[in-house]
């Protein structure tokens, strides 16, 4: 019996010193200096960024290419970037770029203008060769591009079908980067995990959920980056993801939850605002149900405290949406346009006019989704709002995959209203895919509400295909307070994007395109 | 009922969980009763308030709702949800199991295959895949959780339908005529009840969980609808900053959870007759030793047992096994204790080195001098000391007194290593000595071999030679041949008298068999009723019983060489232990002789002829 | 080495089954990946075409052969989400889950069975009922929300710990590196199962010490600490394997939620997200993998338990 | 005539050597016997653990399906009676009383079953019948609604056998007794069974380990080894006279009261091995009268002085 005791003693003592030995390699973690490292909500899907939709992997991509233009630091609008300058034909239909010389792509092969031609070919032509490398979800930015030619090797000319407005804006979206054809050529379909391109930074390793790493492009043609490696984590739990940053995993994160903002008021964190070209909105079925009469759409924008969703829900994180495009698009923004105030007595009205009192309706609500904000609070904050006014409403709760499933068809049979929201890089496209007759689902566009209005769709259609900003602006404007009259859908909110870094970090500044930049950032 | 109250309460633990369990049901299911904010009221200038604000004795949540309300609400609907759950995967996994244990064969097969498909999913996957399917919400929730847990219940309930189905009275029922529907209704069932009870009692915490898990990927209930999973899922988003919002939840599912655990634990118990039998207490290395008196014990004798007793400890009332047993046996010689079965002739043999597994065994009374010590007094070294070393013990079935999984070698080998502290090589020698000596063929074969791959003659010799394995000087062998047929049982007699004649040992031998007894013993005692009853040499108590329980039971033993006949009987059945106290003969209301005042006294043990009986009217 | 031949052979319909279940529950999953793939610019019109250009206009039983064609040449397909060969990304996880799962495994076995003895051996004691409560509360805290309490004290607050993640980012890597941020979610995981091992074994070993063969070595006399090392825990292990058996896939399941509270790099969160979006070759091939593994395990447990038990052949 | 015959029954358990050999393993348990019981006969059959007598027992009770062989009862061979009626003319008494009733249900309602679904009776007559037997096996009535677990083993057996006459069957299969019995309650169930079988004209199988239990209870006995029968005799002069060397060894070792042990030589107690069975005599390696020819034949049965035996060198 007494040796079994000492033995049990000698256990103890290896138990304790073994416990220490793992806590002590604890305290010896440090980061290292110049390494960034970058709290991602989501594991990227690929790395090919014409192959790529979601904010989540632009963050990335923007990085490790470089487009033929790119926004201006600060603003939404272009500047040169991989070409150096460009000339418009009169009729807004044929574009020339002149491309810098001597850049060469991370995997060592030369950029030119075989290079643009290859990457606008294999997204829109068929037959390219490498075209089985997508899909290219949002080729249809390219759409209006009839050809591209190879004039010499580094002058490139873009024949369009008709005069297309975005287009250089367009080119400056992640999906006008451009990639290697070499590592398009050696890699094929896994381009996506091997990218090779001119930006900043090179790509050196993805290690599936665990990290993506890029280390600085030291021949970068526009000056090097401010550190050594950015390392990209995907935390996709919100709350681990704040962990980290208070604990010191990561130096930087995005999309920072509203409600834990205030974690990071010290002096150890600092907090970056800035407010893009988002927008926060209620889909309304105006087709059938109550919303297809145009009063209880008015009264939904009534009845639903926009104040408190972004003050309280949001915490100051947004800005209540006036009407169906952000202000962030200065130019196009009609500032005339006032708000829906809150006023559920006027809303009580509007419904008893229309005599849809109690209706019942289902509400499509998604759990989480590019720039959807907080939309199960949201959702609840709006029903609760809606009951107010005498809806009846039922929330259905999608993952967000399955909630495009459901909702980009169209709403009708289904439902009669459905949270959503975009962010884009250009007045015309959210008005242009969603708003137009022409843009149903039925007919290839995301109008899930069916709103019609003739004037609106002629207002879209010359605002495309004019060059002249100053003529599309009084056309926007006009749009937006027909639109905002005609409340096809609820107004609720613009969000102003936020970061927060650690104080290590320095010269980070948030853009308006929602696009992370991050070769000048420096970490001390 | 009442019973099954009294038995759970017992257990303060249980009785814990389950008060704790009430409370919440009572409190959640009168939520709507009860003077409660509505919970869906969302008020987002006063989100999460801290617990004790004013107006929100929970505080809110992140829209300002209050979080007693949900939680009570959420609470309500979490119970509902989890114990449907259970309901709905307990009925169906129990008939599926029910199915598959009764009907064996290619039924079984089929079912268990498609069960054993179903466990290697990973249950959430498939939990979450099935909630896609049907849509979210709470209902479907409860759906899927019900659905993969179905394997789990009849997996349970399919191993404890096979047991039942190869139990004698489901022959007995076919036997009456009754179809194999209404012997799964009738038969089984009622006997796989309480475990599907149990089953159901210990995962209904488990769903509530599982239900919160699916919940916690938003999956669950939809907004503005409160159950405990959803509320933690909202809370966790702000877990860092406003942590009281998933403490809330969290900790009424832990509340929950551990009350139905503690509550299951409960039913389980009060349940399980093992239980109630003592079974699933702890026996002791050394029975328990509460002397009442000091016994005095001046025998100088070889091994002397003076006012042993012994009795079985249950609901703290004493029911004797043995009582004021006192013998002596010689160096050399062979003592044979007979009784039927509860005469207290096995009780009295393990009390000699404090055996009696204990709980609920107590030695109350009495000494056990042995070579002038008494064991009664030693320490637990001093008596484990002599444990296999100076006294050792043969059991009655070998195939369960020897430890399955170790080969016969290395249990032989045990009781000399712990007794000499010499390394095994010593121990081999002897033990394989020691097998030679028992006249075990092949040796070599046998040392390798485990228990069960030998027969039963075999293992009774194995364990002979291991009680023989220190040199003992008492060999106490309770019922060595019982088990065993009699060309078998007749061999090891033989060997067992050889070897004691040998070797000078001294012998307590312990049967209910008068002619295996009077083959071997020099002198005999025989117990009833916990008691001594008669006590002589073999061949006196043999030709001449003197009590008339002896005589009677040496008579309704049946002979060979007499032919069909009618057999003398004892009336009535041996009396079984109780925590009564009895005055007078145990044995009178079965006597034949019995006369007015057996019962009046306790009857002290006298010497008649060359017999010492417990009896008024002793036979001539 | 027949039995074992057996056994595997015997595993096959299972696999086969666990593919059918998957195959036909996902495909009933409304929505379909080429939504997911297209993410939110994916109209009706793009999602048709795509859905032809990857096959899933064929009928849903010749999808299902066809797939388990190629599965038999070693070919799981290519990820629709992903788009990268299923094998490469559940090869690239799955070391991460079996070492998550793994270390949770051999620790609620190791310890479960050791505390639970300690328990029983101890029965009624100081030591009993800590361990008994202590146990109790385990099995009564969902993983999750136990992983995020562990979160909030010992990396936010004490910050002894790291949050999340399966190495450091820089500097790690080693051996310790890992189990340093391998103890929280280790335990995290382990602790329902170490209650469920600790509470059986707690009632064998009490069933155990009952037996007559106790007894034997008792009255052979044989110290208590053998009784125990050598007589009691020999049979309570096998009493206990199929148990473990079990509780594997319990810990395979309950890595799902740990890997996602602690950015685990591993299959679980993976396969999670794969339903969702309906990428029926990664859900197929992943849960095929973890299956395979659990029967093989089982296999293995079994195999284990005829070695330790030699009545059962 | 014969109330019940068996002829050339034989029960194999057969396991597939491997998953690749289609050969199986056959476990020969019950070898080619024939069994006829008289009415009001009692036939005991005596052997050794292992020699197949339960097997042979279940078997005729319908409880296990032979490999081969017919069993007829009342000329009329098993298979051909209808589903639920072999039992009302053969029943089948449990080794272990207890256990063969069902713990969760009284006595009253384990006694109701034979009645309800045998006899069709309905709940007067039922209760009629139940108490009167009950009076037949000395049970109080106040017994009925108790659980198996109150009572003790002898008290057990007499339910089991008032359910067994409950059905009315005329052939009882008493498979050990009395075996799990004291002693001093031994001798009132056999004596119950003698009286019973007077009474209701019964006829009985009593199989038993117990040369003693058998002789006094049985008019004709049949000694079992290794699955055949090796001996059949009547009763009384089987105990004076063995002829079979097996059962001479099985009476000399029944111990006696009033005789010392004598020295027993070590022969072979092992039993042949079931899956390879020996081609001669299976009692060869325990006989003492073995010669060459025991190891190479099988004995046929042979009939000298009106008995019937497997040997080829008896003994007497």
């Amino acid at each position: 019996m007494f040796r079994h005791g000492e033995k049990i003693k000698k256990l103890r003592k290896l138990f304790v010193s073994l416990l220490s030995l793992i806590f002590i390699t604890g305290f010896a973690v440090t980061s290292n200096a110049k390494v960034l490292v970058v709290g991602q909500i989501a594991e990227p899907k690929s790395l090919d960024p014409s192959t790529v939709t979601a904010v989540n992997d632009f963050r990335i991509v923007m990085n490790i290419y470089d487009g033929l233009v790119r926004y201006t630091d600060g603003k939404l609008e272009v500047e040169p970037a991989l070409a150096k300058s460009w000339d418009i034909s009169s009729d807004g239909t044929v574009y020339t770029f002149n491309l810098r010389s001597g850049i060469k792509f991370h995997d060592g092969s030369s950029f030119n203008a075989e290079a643009v031609k290859f990457n606008f070919d294999r997204m829109l032509n068929k037959d390219h060769p490498y075209h089985n490398t997508g899909p290219f979800p949002l080729s249809f930015f390219f759409s209006a591009i009839k050809s591209v030619d190879v004039v010499n090797a580094n002058t490139v000319k873009f024949t369009l079908n008709e005069p297309y407005a975005p287009f250089l804006s367009n080119l400056a979206y992640p999906t006008g980067l451009i990639v290697s054809p070499a590592g398009v050529k050696k890699h094929g379909k896994d381009f996506g995990r091997n990218p090779s391109g001119t930006g900043a930074f090179k790509f050196k390793e993805w290690k599936s959920n665990e990290r993506v790493v890029v280390d600085k492009n030291s021949g970068y043609w526009d000056g090097k980056a401010g550190t050594d490696a950015v390392v990209f984590r995907p935390i996709t739990d919100a709350n681990t993801r704040v962990a980290e940053m208070l604990s010191g995993g990561i130096d930087m994160m995005v999309e920072v939850p509203p409600a834990s903002l205030s974690k990071f008021g010290g002096s150890k964190f600092s907090i970056v605002e800035q407010a893009g070209p988002h927008v926060w909105f209620l889909i309304l079925n105006a087709k059938e149900g109550p919303f297809a009469n145009k009063k209880v759409r008015q009264a939904a924008n009534y009845a639903i405290n926009k104040q408190a969703i972004v003050n309280d829900v949001l915490e100051g994180t947004a800005a209540i949406a006036a009407g169906p495009t952000p202000p962030a698009f200065a130019w196009a923004y009609n500032n005339s346009l006032q708000p829906y105030p809150y006023d559920p007595a006027k809303a009580k009205a509007l419904i008893k006019e229309a005599g849809v009192e109690g209706a019942k309706l289902t509400f499509y609500v998604t759990e989480g989704g590019s720039g959807m904000l907080d939309p199960v609070a949201m959702g609840t904050a709006i029903q609760a709002d809606l009951k107010a006014v005498g809806f009846d409403v039922e929330i259905k709760t999608f993952e967000w995959n399955s909630f495009l499933g459901e909702v980009n068809p169209g709403l009708e049979g289904k439902a009669d209203m459905a949270e959503m929201a975009w962010m884009t890089n250009d007045p015309d496209t959210l008005p242009f895919l969603a708003l137009r007759t022409e843009s149903w689902p039925d007919k290839g566009g995301f109008n899930s509400g069916y709103y019609s209005n003739p004037k609106v769709d002629d207002l879209l259609n010359r605002a495309r295909s004019s060059t002249d900003q100053a003529e599309r602006a009084k056309l926007y404007q006009e749009m937006q307070e027909i639109v905002q009259e005609d409340a096809p859908w609820v107004f609720v909110a613009n969000w102003k994007q936020n970061a927060v870094t650690s104080n290590k970090v320095s010269n980070f500044s948030l853009q308006p395109s929602f696009l992370l930049l991050l070769k000048d950032v420096k970490k001390n | 009922m009442i019973n099954f109250l009294k038995l759970i309460s017992r257990n303060k633990l249980a009785l814990f969980g389950g008060i704790l369990l009430v409370i919440i049901f009572v409190v959640s299911f009168l939520s709507p009763l009860l003077p409660l904010k509505d919970p869906d009221v969302i008020k987002t200038s006063d989100r999460f308030l801290l617990p004790f604000s004013e107006g929100y004795l929970l505080g809110t949540d992140h829209l300002g709702r209050d979080l007693l309300s949900r939680l009570l609400w959420g609470t309500r609907l979490s119970l509902l949800v989890g114990i449907s759950a259970a309901l709905i995967s307990a009925t169906i996994g129990s008939i599926l199991g029910t199915i598959a244990g009764f009907y064996g064969n290619k039924t079984d097969n089929v079912i268990m295959r498609i069960i054993d498909v179903l466990m290697a999913f990973p249950y959430i996957l498939l939990a979450l895949a099935i909630v896609a399917v049907l849509g979210p919400g709470l209902f479907n929730a409860m759906i899927a959780v019900a659905l993969v847990n179905i394997p789990f219940f009849a997996r349970n309930i399919r191993g404890v339908t096979v047991t039942i189905a190869n139990k004698e009275f489901i022959d007995a029922a076919r036997l009456s005529g009754m179809s194999n529907f209404k012997i799964i209704i009738y038969e089984i069932f009622p006997n796989i009840l309480p475990v599907i009870v149990v089953t159901i009692s210990t995962t209904v915490g488990w769903m509530i969980l599982e239900t919160a898990g699916l919940s916690f990927l938003g999956l669950g209930s939809q907004p503005p609808q409160a159950d405990l999973g959803s509320m933690l899922g909202e809370g966790r988003s702000s877990l860092i900053v406003n942590p009281h919002t998933s403490y809330v939840p969290g900790a009424m599912i832990f509340l929950i959870v551990i009350g139905v655990n503690l509550f299951g634990d409960g039913i389980r118990d009060a349940l399980d007759p093992r239980l109630s039998k003592g079974e699933l207490v702890k026996p002791q290395p050394v029975t328990q030793i509460k002397l009442n008196k000091n016994v005095k014990n001046n025998s100088s004798s070889f091994l002397s047992v003076q006012n042993l007793t012994t009795a079985f400890e249950f609901d703290n009332k004493l029911h004797l096994a043995s009582k004021d047993v006192s013998f002596d046996i010689k160096k050399g010689e062979c003592l044979g204790l007979i009784g039927e079965s509860g005469s207290g002739k096995s009780v009295t043999a393990l009390s000699i080195t404090c055996l009696v597994a204990s709980p609920p065994g107590v030695i109350v009374d009495g000494s056990v001098k042995f070579q002038g010590d008494d064991i009664l007094k030693m320490n637990y070294e001093q008596i484990r000391e002599l444990r296999g070393n100076k006294i050792s013990y043969i059991f009655q079935d070998p195939l369960s007194t020897l430890h399955p999984l170790i080969k016969i070698g290395k249990q032989l080998e045990e009781a000399f290593i712990e007794h000499n502290h010499q390394k095994n090589k010593e121990a081999t020698l002897k033990g394989k000595e020691l097998l030679k000596l028992v006249q075990i063929p092949n040796i070599e074969n046998v040392w390798n071999s485990y228990p069960h791959e030998l027969s039963g003659g075999m293992r009774q010799r194995v364990s002979i030679a291991m009680a023989l394995t220190n040199d003992p000087e008492l060999i106490i062998a309770d019922e060595p041949t019982t088990a065993l047929d009699v060309t078998v049982q007749a061999q090891i007699l033989s060997l067992l008298d050889t070897l004691r004649k040998e070797r000078g040992l001294s012998v307590l031998f312990i049967s209910h068999d008068f002619g295996v007894v009077s083959q071997i013993c020099d002198r005999v005692i025989v117990m009833y009723g916990g008691q001594i009853v008669e006590e002589g040499k073999t061949e006196n108590i043999m030709s001449k019983p003197r009590h008339p329980y002896t005589s009677q039971l040496m008579e309704c033993v049946p002979h060979i060489g007499f032919g069909k006949r009618k057999l003398p009987t004892i009336l009535g059945s041996p009396p079984s232990i109780t925590y009564k106290k009895e005055i007078g003969c145990s044995f009178a209301s079965r006597c034949l002789f019995k006369k007015d005042n057996c019962l009046n006294e306790d009857i002290k043990i006298v010497r008649k002829g060359d017999s010492e009986v417990r009896c008024l009217y002793p036979h001539e | 080495m027949n039995y074992l031949l057996q056994r595997l052979l015997s595993a096959i319909p299972v696999l086969l089954g666990i593919t059918i279940i998957v195959f036909f529950i996902i495909s009933l999953i409304p929505g379909d990946p080429a939504t997911a793939i297209l993410g939110s610019y994916a109209t009706p019109e793009n999602v048709k075409l795509l859905n032809e250009q990857l096959g899933l206009d064929k009928g849903l039983v010749q999808r299902y052969f066809i797939w388990l064609g190629n599965l038999v040449q070693g070919d799981l397909g290519r990820s629709f989400a992903l788009n990268r060969p299923v094998l490469d990304e559940i090869l690239e996880r799955f070391n991460a889950t079996l070492i998550l799962s793994g270390t949770a495994f051999i620790l609620c076995s190791v310890v479960g069975v050791l505390i639970g003895t300690i328990s029983a051996f101890k029965q009624y004691t100081v030591t009993d009922k800590i361990i008994t409560f202590t146990v109790l509360t385990g099995i009564s805290l969902p993983s999750f929300f136990l992983g995020m309490m562990m979160i909030l004290l010992f990396a936010v607050n004490l910050q002894w710990l790291p949050v999340s993640g399966m190495y450091a980012i820089y500097g790690g890597g080693d051996f310790l590196d890992l189990i340093h941020h391998l103890i929280m979610p280790a335990i995290a995981l382990a602790l329902v199962a170490t209650g469920v091992v600790a509470r059986i074994t707690r009632n064998s070993v009490l069933e155990i010490l009952r037996q007559d063969y106790i007894r034997t070595a008792r009255a052979k006399g044989v110290r208590e600490g053998n009784v125990l090392f050598k007589h009691v825990l020999r049979i309570a292990i096998v009493t206990i394997l199929p148990i473990l058996g079990l509780q594997a896939g319990f810990v395979l399941s309950g890595s799902v939620f740990i890997e996602i509270v602690f950015q685990w790099p591993g299959v679980g969160r993976m396969l999670v997200d794969a339903i969702l979006k309906r990428d029926i070759l990664l859900v197929q091939g992943g849960v095929m993998f973890v299956a395979a593994c659990y029967v093989l395990f089982n296999i293995a447990v079994d195999l284990l338990q005829r070695y330790l038990d030699p009545r059962i052949k | 005539m014969d109330i019940l015959s068996a002829n050339n029954l034989s029960k194999f358990y057969s396991k597939n050597k491997g998953l690749f050999n289609k050969q199986s393993i056959n476990l020969r348990a019950v070898n080619n016997i024939n069994i006829n019981l008289k009415a009001k006969e009692s036939l005991g059959i005596v052997g050794e653990s292992g020699c197949g007598k339960s097997t042979l027992a279940k078997m005729l009770a319908g409880l296990i399906t032979p490999s081969s062989g017919e069993i007829k009862i009342q000329d009329k061979d098993i298979n051909n009676y209808k589903k639920y009626e072999l039992p009302n003319h053969i029943q089948y008494m449990f080794q272990d009383p207890i256990s063969s009733l069902n713990p969760r249900k009284t006595i009253y309602q384990s006694l109701a079953a034979p009645l309800k679904y045998l006899r069709n009776l309905d709940e007067k007559e039922i209760e009629k019948e139940i108490k009167s037997i009950i009076k037949e096996v000395s049970l109080k009535e106040e017994f009925l609604n108790r659980f198996p677990h109150e009572f003790s083993g002898g008290q057990a057996q007499r339910i089991g056998i008032a359910r067994v006459l409950l059905s009315k069957a005329k052939i009882i299969i008493l498979d050990e007794p009395v075996s799990a019995l004291d002693v001093s309650v031994q001798s009132q169930i056999l004596n119950l069974l003698n009286d019973l079988q007077k009474k209701f004209e019964l006829s009985y199988i009593v199989i038993s380990h117990d040369l003693a239990v058998i002789e006094a209870i049985c008019d004709r006995v049949m000694v079992m080894y290794f699955g055949d029968i090796v001996e059949k005799s009547d009763a009384t002069e089987l105990f004076q006279k063995p002829y079979h060397p097996y059962t001479n060894l099985l009476l000399k070792s029944v111990p006696k009261t009033n005789q010392k042990i004598k020295i027993q030589n070590l022969i072979e107690t092992e039993l042949p091995d079931p899956i390879n069975p020996p081609e001669g005599c299976s009692f060869y390696s325990r006989c003492e009268n073995k010669t060459e020819k025991c190891k190479d034949l099988n004995p046929e049965e042979t009939i000298k002085e009106n008995r019937k035996f497997k040997c080829f060198f008896p003994n007497n």
